[in-house]
This record gives C-alpha cells, structure tokens and sequence, in this order.
C-alpha cells in the first residue's frame, strides 16, 4: 500500500500541475489566439523580450563560464562568500533584486554618475537587460558550476602535464567537455532571462509599448481585463519554458 | 645527486596527509610505492605532478628544485587508475594532442603515434572514440599517451586495479616492454604485490603517509624492517631476546624458541626475529642439514591459499606459519595434532629491530 | 593570467551583486526603518505573509515528500512525463502559473463548483495559499527528490531483507537519513513560499490589508512612491532568504 | 530437490546481463561464485534477494518458489562490499534492527546481539556509530547483522574487497568461524581466488551472465572446463589430437609434444590438454620417476611473481609455464636459454574437451 499511496499522490499532484497548463492552452479559440499574437502590442513585445533576452543571455554566459570555472578550479580568498552569495538567489525573490537594483542605479547611488554618461538605467529597456542579468547570473553560475564539477580535474592535470598551460587546458580539453551542458545552461538562462517579470517590472517599469517585455505584457492585460492578450503571452512564454526544459 | 629526490614533504588535504615523506630514485629505476589503501599513496603523486603544493619540503628532478613549478614544465606524465582519456577525441587524437605541444611536424607526430601504438598494440584501436575500448585497451591508449612524450618521470597511479588477473598480467608485460624501450624513470604506487615483483626494482613502503621501509624487492620481502612492514607483507614475526654470539651466528631465545640468525647484534638486546613463510621447509624427522634451525612443533592448522597450502605449527609458545606445495602437504601427511619438525636457516631468520 | 582573469569575473560580479544587495540595507536611516516595521500595513502583512507561507510549506512537504520518494524508488507507467513536469518551474515564470491558476478556479472552470461549496480561491487568502503551494511545490519534489537519489537504495534493500515492510523502511531507514535534507528543503520551501510574487498577484490580487503578503506590499508601496515601506518589506524578504541559504 | 535452486535466470538491467543463469546448493554448502567483473555476478545476488524481478526463470528455495515474493518474506540476508550500517544507528541498533522483526523480548535480543558480537570480535564496538570504524570493523559488524537473523541463505558480494590483504585474511578467518556456529548456507560472490580457497565448498565460473563451470574448487581448479575458466584461471593449455591408447593412459600429441593424460579419450579425438603450472617439476636431467612425462624444452623466461618463480619453457612449439620456488630456481641455475626437462604426472594433464 506504501508504493501506491507514494505513486497516488506524485500521479495526482502532476495531474493538478499539468491541468493547470493545460487549462491556459485550452481556453482560448485558435482564431482569438492569432488576433491576439498578430496585434502590435503583442509583436513589439514579443520583439523586446527576444531581443533584450539575447543581450543578457549572451553577457550572462561571458560572465559566469569564468565565474563558474574559477569557484570549481581555483581556490582564492573569499570564494566561500562568493559561493553562499551565488545560492541566495534560489530563495531570493526576484523583486527584491528589482528593488535592489531600482535603489542602486536610481537618483541616490549611481544613477546621476551614469545619466552624465548618457546612460539611463531605470525605466529604460537597458534596465531591462540589467534586471534580466542579475536574476539569471547566479542562476547560471550554479548550474554551469555544478558541469566543471562533474568534469574530472584530473583530464586537465593530464593536459597541464603535457606542457598545456590553463588557457590551452581550459580551451582544449574543458570546453570541448562541458559543451553539453553549456548549451543547456545557455537554454535555461534565457528561458529565465525572458521569464523574468518582478525585477523587470520594478527596475524597468512596465510601461506600455516602451519597456514592455512579454511577463509584463501578461500582467498589464490581465489588469486591463483583456484575457486573450495575457493568455496568448502565458502561452509564449510557456512555450519557451517548454523548449528550454526539453533540452535540458 | 639522485635524479628525483623528494625531500622531507609534508601536506595535509583532510582524508589523506603525507608527513616527512623523503624518496630517491635514479635515472632509469622503476620504483614501486606499496602501502595499504588511505596511506597517501596516491597524494604523493599528485603533488609530484603539481596538482598540490606541498605545505613543507622539496622535489628536486635532474638537480632542478621544481617544487613551485606549473604542471606544465615540470615533464612528468601520469597515468590514472581511470586512465582518463579525453572523451572527445579519439586514440589517435588523445596521443597526439600529449606531443603536439613538443613537435610541430604533422608527419612526425604521426609517426611517433604509430611508434608507440605498435609497441602497446593498439595499432587497430587508433580511430575509435574512448568510450568504445574495454578497460585493457583504454589503459594501454593511456600508457601510450603518456610515454609519447618521453617525460622525465612516469607516474602510474594504480593503472591496473580496475582490471581482471589475466588483463593485468598481459598488461605488465607490454608495460615493461614499453618502458625499456622509451627508457623512463617510474614511480608506480600500488597495493598489489604481483606489480612489484613484476616490474620494480625498487620498493618504497608508504603507511600513515610515511616511509616505513625502502629497497629492492628482494630485501624489502625477505628483510621486512619495522613490525608494521613486517605485518603487511605476511611474515612470521617472533620477538625475543639475543642469548649469545656464536661463532658467526647470533642465538635468540624467541617466545620460547631457540633461533640461530646470521644477523649481527649485541647479547642481550631485544629483537624481533622475521621469517618468511616460504622459507621453512616441514619435515617428518629431525633431519640433518646445512639448516641450523630445527625446532620442533605440532601441526594446528592447515589451510590453502591459492594453489598452495598454509601451514600453521605451533611452536612453545608461538605459532609459525609455513608455505608448501599441496604435494607435499599430502606426502607428509600433515593434519592438526600432528608432530613435525619446522627447518630453516640461519641466514632466513632475520633480524629486525 | 587565466587564473587571474576567471577569479577576477567572479569577484567583480558578486561584488556588484554584493552591493546591491547592500544598497538596499544601508539606505534606510534605522528609524525609519523602525517606524515602517511597526506600521499597521507591515505588521498585518508579516502576520499574514507567515501565516500562509506555513500553511503552504506544510502542505508542500506533505505532499512533495511522497512524490519525491516514489520518482526516486519506484518505477510506474508515466514516471518519465512527471519527472519532465516537475522540470518545468525552473524555467516557467511564476507570472505564468498564476495566470494559469487564476483560469483554472477562476468563472471558467472550477470556479463556480467550488464557490457553491462556499470556497473562494481568487482574490482570497487561500488563493495566497495555493498561488505558493504551486510555485514552491514541484521545486521541494526536485530537492527532496535529489536528498531521496543520494541515499544507496542499499540500505532499504537490507533493512527490507530482515522482514520489513516498505513503508516500515521508509519510516526506520530512509527518513532518518534523508533529515538534514528534508529539513533543509522545508526551509527553501519556506522561502519560496513567503517570496512568492507574480503568481500571488495574479490569483490572489494585490488588495491593500486584505491579501497583502510582504512581496505585494514592496510592490503596491514602489507603486505609491513609499519607498521606505518597499524597502523594509525588501529587508525583511533578504532576511528570510539569506536564512534559508544559510541552513541549506 | 535441493535447498537452494536458480533455474534459467534471465535478466538484462543495461550494463549487466544474466542469460540462462542455473544454480544448485544444498543446505550448509558454501557456493563461490566467481568470475571477471562485470559478468553479472552482483546482478545475480540482487536478483536472489528480490532487488531485482528477473524476466525469466525461477528462484527456488526449500522447496519454495521465491520468484515473486517481496524481498521481507525471503529470509536472506546479504552483506555488500560497502558494508551499508545504518548511519544514524550504533552498532548495537544496527544488529538489535535486524532482529526486531523476529524476537519482541528486549533481553532476548540483548543476548543475541552479544553472541553474535562475541563471535566476531565486535563486542567492544558496539556503541559505537559505523563512521568511527575502519573498513574491517564495519564489514565485520554487516556480516554480525546478517548472520544475527539466522538466515536461510547469506548472500556475500565482494565482502572482503575494499580490505587489505592482512586484514582479509583475519575477516576470513572469523566469517568462516560465525558461518559454521550460525550454520548458514551461504552464496559469496568474489574475483578473489583466495576467498575461493579458503571458505568454499563449491565453485560456479561465471562470464557474461552465463556459469561457465561448477563444481568443488580443487576440480575447478584443476581441470577448468572450458577454454575460458582455464584461461581465466591461469593454467596451461595445450591443444592436440590423441593418437592412441597405452593401458589405462591416454597418449595425446599436443603441440609437437607427446603426453601421456590419465584422463579417457578416443583416437582421433581433438582434445585440449590442460596442465597446472604448479604441478610441474623442472629438473636438469630426464630422470626416472613415477611421473610419466618427461619433455625436454628450453627455457625461454623466468618471472618473479609474488615469493614465487615463473619459468617459461619453450617445447617444440609450445611454451608452457611452471611456477617453483626461489630456492630451486637458484638451485637449477635457471635463466633463458638453458636446457631442461619438465615432469608432470599423467594425472595431472588433464583433457578438456
């Protein structure tokens, strides 16, 4: 009876999950579903959130393949604090991090310095990619992390051994074997990158047409009343949550 | 100067520590280093290669101190019990990627790549990925990739524990083979005897990550010196107490036992007397021979061990055991409660201290 | 160089993240930040925040615990499709999940079935509770499910040969050993649950002192321009979380 | 009908693979089942126990089909490499669980666990938590808390292999004890032929998932059936064609040799002739001796292997190996090249098929 009472419950729990998305894929004629895709508000959306996502995909990948290869490999002073501030995010709610960064490049820290520069973080589409970042950075540190990890540092040692020096090693031999994992690291963080909606919507804000990422599309209709809008979002962004798990 | 010497390291990683190990070898030894499993055996390599800096001590290879040497310069290979061959690349990929960085030449790469697969007959394995190879294979590609280099050291890290006897012991042969031809230095740790007496000609017994004992083979095995070493290899122990000096000969008087020693000492001292089981011969009778110890006992157990048969006598107060044919066994008719004679000589009691 | 370079990443980077997360401590003067904390908003919403995030938290480690441990030991028709389910959250927005909700037991569906039953789930404080329920829910299974995986069926194997029953084993054998992991899932749970965002605000609403947990209350206070109430309810989300990593 | 029947066992789990497995063991008996790794010899032992459901085949024991039955009803216990103590229990706990199940009187199972304690030498270690242990302690407390319940059939996979040699060999000793006081029949799973000797009764050869060979461990091991047990055994393997009769001896001509074999055959036959390394006697001389076979060979290698020596002779076109002592090898004046004359006894060539 163990096994079936364990078996029930993980059966029923996925069933409720799964009706739950399947609701949000069923609810909607397929005829409102292209209107809704096809309307300019949903188009530049759609364009924001690709575009803005690639940009922090991109730089969170050249940031934390570094990062993650220097907490697996190196010992240094301070990588234990490193180590615990990377975890905090996957208890760290995401509009805190928003909120957070609104104060550090607002008008108290470094927003004057950076509007001298011309740059305008808040309530612009770059605060966008600043808000993207810090949410899918840590995220992707510990999952490239945990690929270094898995990869025997003694294939490096056999290279270094060879008259290869770190670089030539890294480039030749832990490249080359983390490429898989890298990949899916890549998938999932823009699958994060364009999910993220609390740290946008505080940093960014959420205005109509100008800093309007699909999440926030979502939410600005579903305030609106318009269903078929948020639903049709709800169904892209899922869609892509789909894609990235898959290669996963 | 010796060609490697460590001198004095001392490191600390957690489960493992080595504390003062201090080694020798020369140019062309093949040094084995046995020691029972969490001995530091395995560290000591790594921090030869420079995987680890040593908190304390020094290697010095051909008279240059490369402890703070990279990995990198240092020209020593390795190979790895997991023989470690890059997943990505195939035989042929894995060797010449270890020369690449020493030749420039395509066509000379390729043939020293042909070279060493042929002398480990791996000639036909050259253009399949790792992952396809059984265990014997893929430790041959391993040893082939790390001697194409012709490092100045070869380090063997447990190559053979993951395979069967018979792999093993085709595997030592080409081993040996290989090695003679590319003319290295090796350092082997193992735990397995059959390594030592197959290939080294010097042994470095490791406990606790210190050296207990070093030597040849032949004197390590025959001479163990500290009771430990003693112990770990299968010898009879028996502690006693030098009576006299006869002639030449030392007596002991050993747990009841008189023994004579061809091994100095001084009347009176404490000793501990070693002899291996292999070198009594059991005896019916009180026989006369050149063998000056002939002690008498009665037959407590009898036991086989692989092909041959363990026979334990006890002797006054103490048990010896004895190694010796089955046929003989039969012959002699040995079961426990019988009288025998246990016979050896002088110069097979050894002294330890 | 390399070395030199990867270290240098990973410092800058958690350095950055290691002021924002700064930024947002030190730039309250303590009294404001007191006179927040015992504002009436503040206390109803911490007061409702734990009070829901306990109900939640139990009811996911009820019923995350059984699931985890029958994807880990058994094998049954359609393990695979859960397992690729369960995936799904690390990728898939919150924002999404609570629209999904809020279809599900919204006028739609199960809405009216349930409010006959007298039970209202949108814009509720039970809404609160399941908007939690299912963000934190499929990720306690993946941790659970990891603490299950580390533990050698070995030892149920041995404990089930001397005549006990599987769920005897369960009991003696697997739960002490998998404590400290548990233990350390539940407060990951915790702190999902009491972070919970988009989903909360879509199927519960954001309504002033009525489902106001400590995340709407950071948002509906940036909104207002109160920074200092969004900022204490920012500090006190970082508190919770920063214990969750810490007993983790 | 015997205690302990595995008919036709039949299971593919990815890496491992049983195909046809059958077995027999009668009550008390002490099965080896030996083979290279990875030829489903754990696999076996888990499908027994009931880890494993098999695909086909049944499991028989006391009569009794097992097959379907859940692992709690079987009554067998095992002890795994990795010993597997509760972690969160004390000695005393781990074998007072075991027991639970069985006796509800405190004192009773109390004394139980004291005996069984007593019996291994564990009793000091008994409040203990299994991390403290060494590897010898906690194996010897897994075996405690499987013998504890009294089981109908202990199953031991690779229990002594993570140990060293002194510290197997003092285990062996002390399970071979406890199996004789709990009288347990007893399936122990190994690739260490010294466990074979010292604790088996009988012998199954197991490659692939298939029993190559069974039988009691001297006849195993001195006539290998298949090519394969003797090859993985280490015997020498001669093959030919026998020419004819002579009285009760048959005369094989192998490889360019003539050699008389007590074994039975019929002209013509082609036959595989296999002779133990141990069971040849070199001698400088042809001499006359009750040992019918005499060939005259050259040698062509000596081997140290382990105290022991290795010779290889070169025999017309075969080369066979013998293995002697040091002492005689000295004796002999051995080294490659020299001519000598190898003695068996037509007993000991025996004819595989």
């Amino acid at each position: 009876w163990f096994r079936t009472f364990t078996v029930g419950i993980a059966c029923t729990f996925t069933f409720l999950l799964f009706m739950t998305i399947g609701t949000l894929l069923f609810v909607l004629k397929p005829s409102d579903l292209l209107s809704s895709l096809l309307s300019e508000e949903m188009l530049y959306s759609m364009k924001l959130s690709m575009l803005t996502s690639s940009a922090s995909t991109i730089s969170v990948m050249c940031c934390s393949i570094p990062t993650a290869y220097a907490l697996s490999r190196f010992s240094f002073p301070g990588k234990s604090v490193i180590k615990t501030v990377l975890g905090l995010p996957m208890a760290f709610p995401e509009l805190v991090m928003g909120l957070a960064l609104l104060l550090l490049f607002g008008q108290g820290f470094l927003g004057p310095y950076l509007e001298a520069l011309g740059i305008k973080v808040t309530f612009s589409k770059l605060g966008i990619i600043i808000a993207q970042f810090f949410v899918a950075f840590p995220y992707a540190v510990r999952v490239i992390y945990s690929t270094f990890e898995d990869i025997n540092p003694r294939y490096e040692q056999v290279s270094r051994s060879f008259g290869y020096g770190e670089f030539e090693t890294f480039r030749h031999v832990t490249l080359p074997m983390a490429r898989s994992g890298l990949f899916a690291s890549g998938v999932i963080t823009f699958a994060r990158c364009i999910g993220a909606f609390g740290a946008v919507l505080v940093l960014a804000g959420g205005s109509y047409m100008h800093t309007e990422v699909l999440p926030v599309t979502l939410y600005l209709n579903i305030s609106y009343g318009n269903l078929e809008m948020a639903i049709t979002s709800g169904i892209l962004l899922m869609g892509i949550a789909f894609l990235a798990i898959l290669s996963f | 100067m010796s060609f490697l010497e460590v001198r004095d390291l001392c490191l600390d990683v957690g489960d493992f520590e080595l504390s003062g190990i201090g080694l020798k070898a020369e140019k062309g030894d093949y040094l084995a280093l046995i020691g029972p499993t969490g001995s530091g055996k395995s560290l000591l390599l790594e921090t030869i290669i420079g995987f680890y800096g040593p908190e304390k001590g020094r290697i010095i290879l051909e008279g240059k101190d490369i402890t703070n040497f990279p990995p990198d310069m240092r020209q020593i290979s390795i190979v790895y019990q997991d023989h470690v061959l890059f997943p990505h690349m195939d035989i042929f990929e894995n060797i010449a990627y270890a020369l690449r960085k020493k030749l420039r030449d395509k066509k000379q790469i390729e043939a020293e790549v042909k070279q060493i697969a042929g002398v480990l007959g791996i000639g036909e394995l050259l253009h399949r990925k790792p992952a396809t190879l059984s265990g014997g294979e893929k430790q041959r590609a391993a040893i082939a990739r790390s001697l194409v280099v012709r490092p100045k050291l070869l380090l063997l890290d447990e190559p053979f524990s993951a395979l069967d006897a018979r792999t093993k012991e085709k595997l030592r042969e080409m081993l040996k083979k290989a090695i003679n031809e590319y003319s290295t230095t090796v350092l082997h740790v193992t735990h397995d005897f059959e390594d030592v007496w197959a290939l080294a000609n010097r042994v470095v017994v490791i406990r606790k990550g210190e050296v207990m004992q070093a030597g040849d083979p032949e004197s390590v095995f025959k001479r163990p010196s500290p009771d430990f070493v003693a112990e770990f290899l299968g010898t009879n122990v028996l502690k006693g107490c030098v009576k006299a000096l006869e002639g030449k000969l030392t007596v002991v008087e050993a747990e009841g036992m008189k023994i004579y020693s061809s091994d100095p000492a001084e009347p009176g001292e404490g000793v501990t007397v070693s002899i291996r089981p292999e070198e009594i011969i059991l005896a019916r009778e009180a026989l006369e021979s050149s063998a000056r110890n002939t002690v008498q006992g009665r037959v407590s157990g009898v036991f086989k061990k692989e092909h041959l048969v363990v026979v334990e006598v006890e002797i006054g107060n103490a048990e010896i055991k004895a190694v010796i044919t089955p046929t003989s066994c039969e012959m002699l008719g040995l079961e426990p409660g019988r009288e025998i004679y246990a016979v050896f000589k002088a110069s097979n009691a050894r002294i330890i201290r």
